[in-house]
């Protein structure tokens, strides 16, 4: 019991506000003044099935999912029936005592049973069944002994373009529910939060949101993008503030037209970007090489979920690490990040697009259902936002610093290429850093030819095959000044550890939470976590130390890459491919970590 | 290892043809009717007193796709397929740019066909020339969407099995507001469909009948005796009356203006509008202030 | 000067006619006994250009590409100019004198010149300049001191449908440049090839025809396919062959149909193809995920050529082998195969279908322009077809034979799913193999049930996620057999040597051939080469050895790979990405191969 | 782990309505009209006395894609969009399965859009039905190729603005020989569609109203104001008449047999009666010496 940490899970089926819910309340919480983390489970379906969504609450909380929980509210008695086993016996179930089919299965010493006759009380007291949920989300207040005020605010925002009268009825609806909660005291007590202080501006935000977000600060101003689970949100949120943050966003026919747009627009001055997951993401593929070839900066965010084909199209999995890093036919530069949580994926688009645009080559951001739906409260501090743009501003006039890069190559060629309106100008000009001068279509005289054959500095399709080795050189020759910085692992209590835990993308908190736990066991586990993917930088790898991948795939992606780029050898890897995020529990009780620490499963005792 | 690009305009300001030569050596066959899009295509845009660099040319694969490479102008020369993808965010970062696409039977019906349905429905401002020979050129002789039934090929060696796709008629149910075809026979009437088509306010779309004198399996004059203009008092704004005329071949092939009506508001301008924006490299990202206002309604 | 093994290259423009003199030449010296290996050079156009055929022949030659030539006939004066540096000093130059723009470059100690005035003769003495081609074969054969009538028979072949004149005329023309040539007796002499004595059928085919005809001997009756430089030549192989063969071919509107009608076929029980290049790859990789989820067995071709992107449509590389193995959103089991040349590619064709069957996945077969366009004399052995063909049949009933591997596992599971008709049916029934039950809807009243998402047993969808869990690792787990089963790669001249070239695919008698002169000039080198890459079987590599991989790519996509399997250290590559096959000069020349050797530049003498 | 697909046949030949219930539980939304659709279906079943073992379903993903699961027989349930590509190669493969591609708007219009162009061009012997609820159902309503101008979506928030697809005309371009439009608001008229459809010896293909009353914008009052069904005097055999009326939408919207043309060859048969081959996996390979024979060619 631990009330700076509190796990709350709600659960329903697809079409009964289980979403509203939970949001209401963690949004609620994260207003409060509280540290949120939300994420959720839910099947490929419009109506019915059994979903959660789940809370974790405190002070000070890793922003990692974990596997029981001290609140339980189902919303009807399939997904209670499912989700029950995850309630820790010391919690509390929150139960509309009235519904048909559901059995007490609390018993002393088990968890506390409080009951709120949600719909009753909404009929009954309301007129109108709907406020049942705003009854259930007052009663999960009342337990956590949250100030009401709170709730009702959100409340007024969520409801308020609904009119006065409704949003009076969800306010009397959580009254209710809070009443009637903190009236059956003993259980009610079990888990109040402590009170705290807000400090500083606080969003409780999702990955998806803020990747797009990070975007538009970025200066991404074209988005094409056909839907699919996990990465719609983006467009989405691209489109709802398109007027606004000056995004013009598109839905393609598909994802072909989708990538080869956004490198249209890009060609032509934009800055563009795409979303999508796996089956999509291959489609892309082609149009990945054809931005390598023409140097086109482009960003693709690719929302794994778990293959392969359609797969479990609505659940995580990191399953796409060495296809997205060997994405697209023939050789040529591209850089994969991976951010960890949503706050960094906020930083990581404004540096995809920093490196494209640098670069001139297409940047993927991979991320992962539980990545792109998770929300969790980030306390954003506006100078790092500031810094991220300047960083982004920078290559802003991708062109002139080109230009600037080619002319510290040949001097004669710098001179043409650079010089002003009328001159001539070769797209492609052999540069020594490989990076040739960018110009926009329509921007001056110069004429902007680019080509998807094998060409020559001027973009004209070639046949000569010394000039073809030339070219591949220049391309990959990118690689090179790319790979100085891009970021080495964060490197987490690696001092002195005998083993050190590797992970990358999304699995961080998770990741650094099950060190922690290891550590509070005694043991010396350190971690390294890789949101910079590829090119790999020179790194040194510690003597002496046993490395285990941590991954959400079967396949132990990262583990293979690791050893084909650093020849790392490697003692094992801890793999998750169930559809469900790593969580420090899964990652301290598997058994490849009770081997590693060879304590026979001293550590298997619950989160 | 480079074609140069340089400028030949005079010191006027006058465009002449010489403003679209430049020094690539073509890589048609000689004689092929390519030259003819070509060269109608250089004369439309004198025409248009269009300069090179306010040009953009955008192309797939193929031997029509090359053909960017033999106009001096701005192009993407894309993939195999795609040019009116890329060409559709060509016009949403610039709009100021006379885009125009020269694409295959192949390119634009075969691999690329999802786009040409969608890209109708768009409604982006560019032009669509299809360089239609009836066969894949460049890979050597493959049956393409608009082969007809029964010709034989280098891989259909008993003949094509599959009804002929009828391309001007399925831009006419798409929603195109001008819809031509033309003929590399006659190259006047080709130039001046080719400025008709840009000047339209919206997306049009001329399919140019380009017989490949090498794979083709039908001959210059096998055309020649079925081609005729559309007469003058065809009216090109009767939609039903188009679509028969659109699928018109065999014994007569009509070419001239078959579709023409007033143009929808086209892609991304409500968008421009609606922000003020023009052309997106101008585009500055939003304010620290307006990315803050985004952020806090996630207090 | 090496009678046993001479070059010959052709040159000209595309549609002069220089693969008809090429082909004629060549066939006719396979026919007459000798060993032939042609290889191509040419643009992407149909006309005009410079093209060039080359032909390594002799009693006993590596069948490898070679970098300079004994004998050179330009069809043409641009050609003549581009290829004519690549003529041995002591090689014979075979001109029309009258060409304009010609110079002579022959001096004393240079080559040899052979004037033949092909079209002076062909308009003189047959009245038309078509037949000028012929002269030219004439004269090349009279050079190589060849028996005419054999080369008479290939022109009646090649020409018989065009008459009995166009025959004659043909032959005449021939006799006219072999006269002429052979009276220049001093420079004739040079290269007359040895007499040789015909042994045996010997057959005179290109990789693309040997695969393909490969495949059709194992059964594969269904090709769906969009033409793509390389692979084009298959499904023209098979179209030409589509009655006597059995197999009905099909030209899709794009990749996306071509892979996904082979996948339905192959469900509806026929043996699927298909052939792509890198491009056509790009947007295949969806449905290879697709037959990987559904364990659908198919066989999907991969005829490389120089990317990224459209790149070098017509020239070869081998820069996709990453892509490749790594194709596909999420993860599932697959094989990557890769014929060393045309005999080979007969088999692993086969090969490539009995493992699809066997374990119900995709297999991809790599191939590159090389390969696929080059022709050598192969002395096919009926046996060894029959061998083939019988590994392929034990595959044929798939059905039956799954259902006996899974009789292995599960007793109950087999006995159902083994059963007769109308018994229950599983597709996906979990077995100790991972290999379930295949039937083919309609065979019987037992359902065949397949699905894109992630499934239960009988193939409908599931979110039940521990299923998922055992779903993933019984598809996994044929990765296991399978592995098994893979062969290591073939080790040539290992013994006790301290440097070892690691090579894979088209390249293996180019690097055979330059271990052979890297031996003969006292250097103990010796090579591994990979046909068979995916999966990787267990392998120990020798200790104290310096590996370089050799590869047709700039990135060292080997290295890579058996860095990231066998954690294998790595002294270095040997790269080619130009768009030209390797041989053995280009390996034996390399800087890195000089200092590998530590001798500074010893070998740097040409072939 | 395991949805029985255990045979429900009584011991009589005759097919009923119960041959086609599984037990597989239904995802879509209590209401939806896709269960329209599925009834009608059944009952075309049922009426032709068709085993479930002799059909096969194919579908892609989507919302109208997740049919197979509901019914008991063969299905392969593939990609997104590619539906229309697998029933080709099944075709192909076994010409005497019954062969029915369930497939939504999203998925064959829009991802699977050059598929449905050239499928029925290649005219394999198929049913094609087009649950078209004009919207994208399971990815939470974005417009699809169909949604009407002017209509707000979850991402087109501010209203749709290409213009609509027009499929059944599209398939009449294309040469399809059956084409019709059904009603989910009429189960017995959609099975007897569904009926004619399966008869009919070539592609046959329905366009089938699916209001989606979680995402649609269009509610089933909308539809049931505006349909009619085709008079009986209405000939399906004039092709123009059918562009026509294939292209009436809005004001009032046609249903019925479209059009219909006796049916061409279907893809596959003229190799079939060539080569003498039936079921391919009943197709020996070739025999060595035939393989020998063509080796010899190369000697
Ligand atoms: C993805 C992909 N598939 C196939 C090809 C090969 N390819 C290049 S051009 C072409 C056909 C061109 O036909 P068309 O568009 O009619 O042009 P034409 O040569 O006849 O002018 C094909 C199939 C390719 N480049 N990319
Ligand atoms: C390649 C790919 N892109 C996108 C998706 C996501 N996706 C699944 S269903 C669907 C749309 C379905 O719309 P529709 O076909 O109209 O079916 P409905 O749900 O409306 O019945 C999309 C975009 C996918 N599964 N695969
Ligand atoms: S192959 Fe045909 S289309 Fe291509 S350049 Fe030659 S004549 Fe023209
Ligand atoms: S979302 Fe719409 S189409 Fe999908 S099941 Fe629900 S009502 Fe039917
Ligand atoms: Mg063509
Ligand atoms: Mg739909």
């Amino acid at each position: 019991m631990n009330k700076n940490d509190i796990g709350i899970i709600i659960s329903g089926a697809a079409g009964q506000g289980l979403q509203t819910v939970g949001y209401v309340l963690a949004k609620a919480l994260s207003r409060s003044g509280y540290e949120v983390f939300a994420w959720q489970e839910y099947e490929s379906r419009i109506r019915g099935g059994s979903n959660s969504y789940m809370i974790r609450v405190g002070e000070k909380i890793a922003a990692a999912p974990i596997e029981r929980f001290s609140i339980f509210l189902p919303l009807d008695a399939k997904s209670r029936a499912k989700y029950l086993p995850l309630l820790e016996d010391d919690g509390v179930l929150i139960e509309e005592r009235e519904a048909a089919g559901r059995e007490r299965e609390a018993t002393e010493g088990g968890p506390a049973v409080v009951t709120v006759p949600f719909q009753q009380i909404a009929e009954q007291q309301l007129g109108n069944k709907l406020y049942a949920n705003t009854v259930a989300v007052g009663a999960l207040a009342g337990i956590l002994g949250m100030d009401l005020a709170v709730v009702n605010d959100i409340l007024t925002e969520e409801f308020g373009r609904k009119g006065a009268e409704v949003t009076a009825a969800n306010i009397a609806a959580a009254k209710a529910g809070y009443d009637l909660a903190t009236a059956q005291t003993s259980a009610a007590q079990r888990w109040q939060l402590p009170s705290t202080s807000t400090s500083g501006a606080k969003y409780f935000i999702s990955g998806n949101e803020t990747l797009a977000l990070g975007a538009a600060a970025a200066g991404c101003n074209f988005m094409s993008a056909y839907p699919m689970t996990p990465s719609t949100g983006i467009i989405t949120f691209l489109s709802a503030y398109s007027r606004k943050l000056g995004v013009l966003t598109e839905q393609a026919e598909d994802e072909i037209a989708a990538i080869n747009m956004a490198i249209g627009a890009s060609y032509a001055g934009a800055r563009a970007m795409t979303a999508t997951s796996g089956g999509g993401f291959c489609l892309m593929t082609e149009g990945v090489s054809l931005a390598g070839m023409t140097e086109t900066p482009m960003v693709i965010v690719l929302g794994q979920r778990p293959g392969p084909a359609t797969g479990l199209p609505t659940r995580t999995e990191q399953g796409d690490l060495l296809f997205a890093i060997n994405a697209g036919h023939g050789e040529f530069p591209k850089a994969v990040l991976a951010p960890a949580d949503a706050r960094d994926a906020f930083y990581k688009a404004a540096r995809a697009f920093t490196l494209a645009e640098k670069y001139q080559i297409p940047v993927i951001v991979m991320t992962d259902q539980y990545l792109a739906d998770a929300y969790s409260t980030i306390d954003l501090d506006p100078d790092l936002l500031l810094q991220a743009a300047a960083g982004a501003a920078q290559a802003v006039d991708g062109a002139a610093q080109a230009v600037e890069v080619a002319g510290g190559g040949d001097d004669q060629l710098a001179g043409n290429a650079g010089a002003g309106d009328g001159a001539e100008y070769y797209r492609y000009a052999l540069t020594d850093s490989g990076i040739s001068p960018r110009r926009f279509p329509g921007q001056g005289p110069q004429l902007v030819c680019c080509d998807s054959d094998e060409h020559d500095e001027s973009g004209h399709i070639t046949e000569d095959l010394q000039l073809r080795q030339k070219m591949v050189e220049k391309r990959m020759h990118k690689l090179e000044a790319l790979r100085q910085e891009i970021a080495p692992p964060e490197a987490h209590l690696v001092e002195d550890v005998k083993i050190v835990l590797l992970s990358w993308g999304s699995s961080r908190s998770a990741v650094f939470e099950a060190v922690a736990r290891l550590r509070a066991a005694g043991h010396k586990v350190g971690a390294l976590h890789f949101t910079e993917l590829w090119p790999l930088p020179d790194y040194t790898f510690a003597e002496g130390v046993r490395y285990y991948t941590v991954e959400s795939n079967a396949g132990g992606q990262l583990a293979r890459l690791l050893r084909g780029e650093y020849a790392l050898r490697l003692a094992g890897s801890i793999c998750r491919y169930d559809g469900l995020p790593l969580t420090s529990s899964y990652i301290v009780q598997s058994p490849v970590m009770t081997a590693a620490l060879g304590n026979g499963g001293g550590m298997r005792h619950a989160q | 290892m480079r074609n140069n690009n340089n400028n030949n305009n005079k010191n006027d300001n006058v465009v002449t043809l010489q403003d679209y030569n430049n020094k690539v050596e073509n890589q048609w066959c000689p004689g092929c009717y390519n030259f003819a899009i070509l060269t109608a295509l250089k004369r439309a845009l004198v025409e248009l007193q269009k300069k090179p660099e306010e040009i953009c040319l955008v192309s797939g694969i193929g031997q029509a796709a090359k053909t960017p490479q033999y106009l001096r102008c701005n192009y993407f020369n894309g993939l195999h397929g795609r040019a009116l993808s890329v060409a559709t965010g060509v016009c949403a970062a610039n709009p100021h740019l006379t885009t125009i696409v020269t694409t295959g039977d192949g390119d634009c019906y075969g691999e690329g066909g999802n786009h040409f349905l969608h890209t109708i429905r768009r409604n982006p401002k560019f032009t669509l020339i299809v360089h239609n020979n009836q066969i894949y050129g460049l890979t050597k002789g493959q049956a393409s969407p608009t082969t007809d039934k029964g010709d034989r090929t280098r891989l259909q060696m008993s003949g094509v099995e599959n009804y002929p796709l009828r391309p001007l008629a399925l831009a006419i149910i798409q929603g195109c507001t001008f819809v031509a075809r033309g003929f590399t026979g006659d190259i006047p009437h080709l130039a001046k469909l080719f400025v008709e088509a840009i000047k339209h306010p919206a997306f049009s779309y001329i399919d140019v009948i380009q017989p490949c004198i090498i794979w083709g399996t039908r001959s210059m004059n096998w055309y020649k005796e079925r081609v005729y203009q559309l007469p003058a008092d065809f009216d090109p704004s009767d939609k039903q009356a188009a679509l028969a005329k659109a699928m018109e071949w065999e014994d007569k092939i009509p070419v001239g203006i078959i579709y023409k009506a007033p143009a929808d508001p086209v892609f991304a301008d409500r968008f421009r509008s609606e922000v003020g924006a023009d052309k997106l490299y101008e585009a500055p990202p939003p304010d620290r202030s307006v990315i803050r206002e985004v952020l806090n309604s996630y207090c």
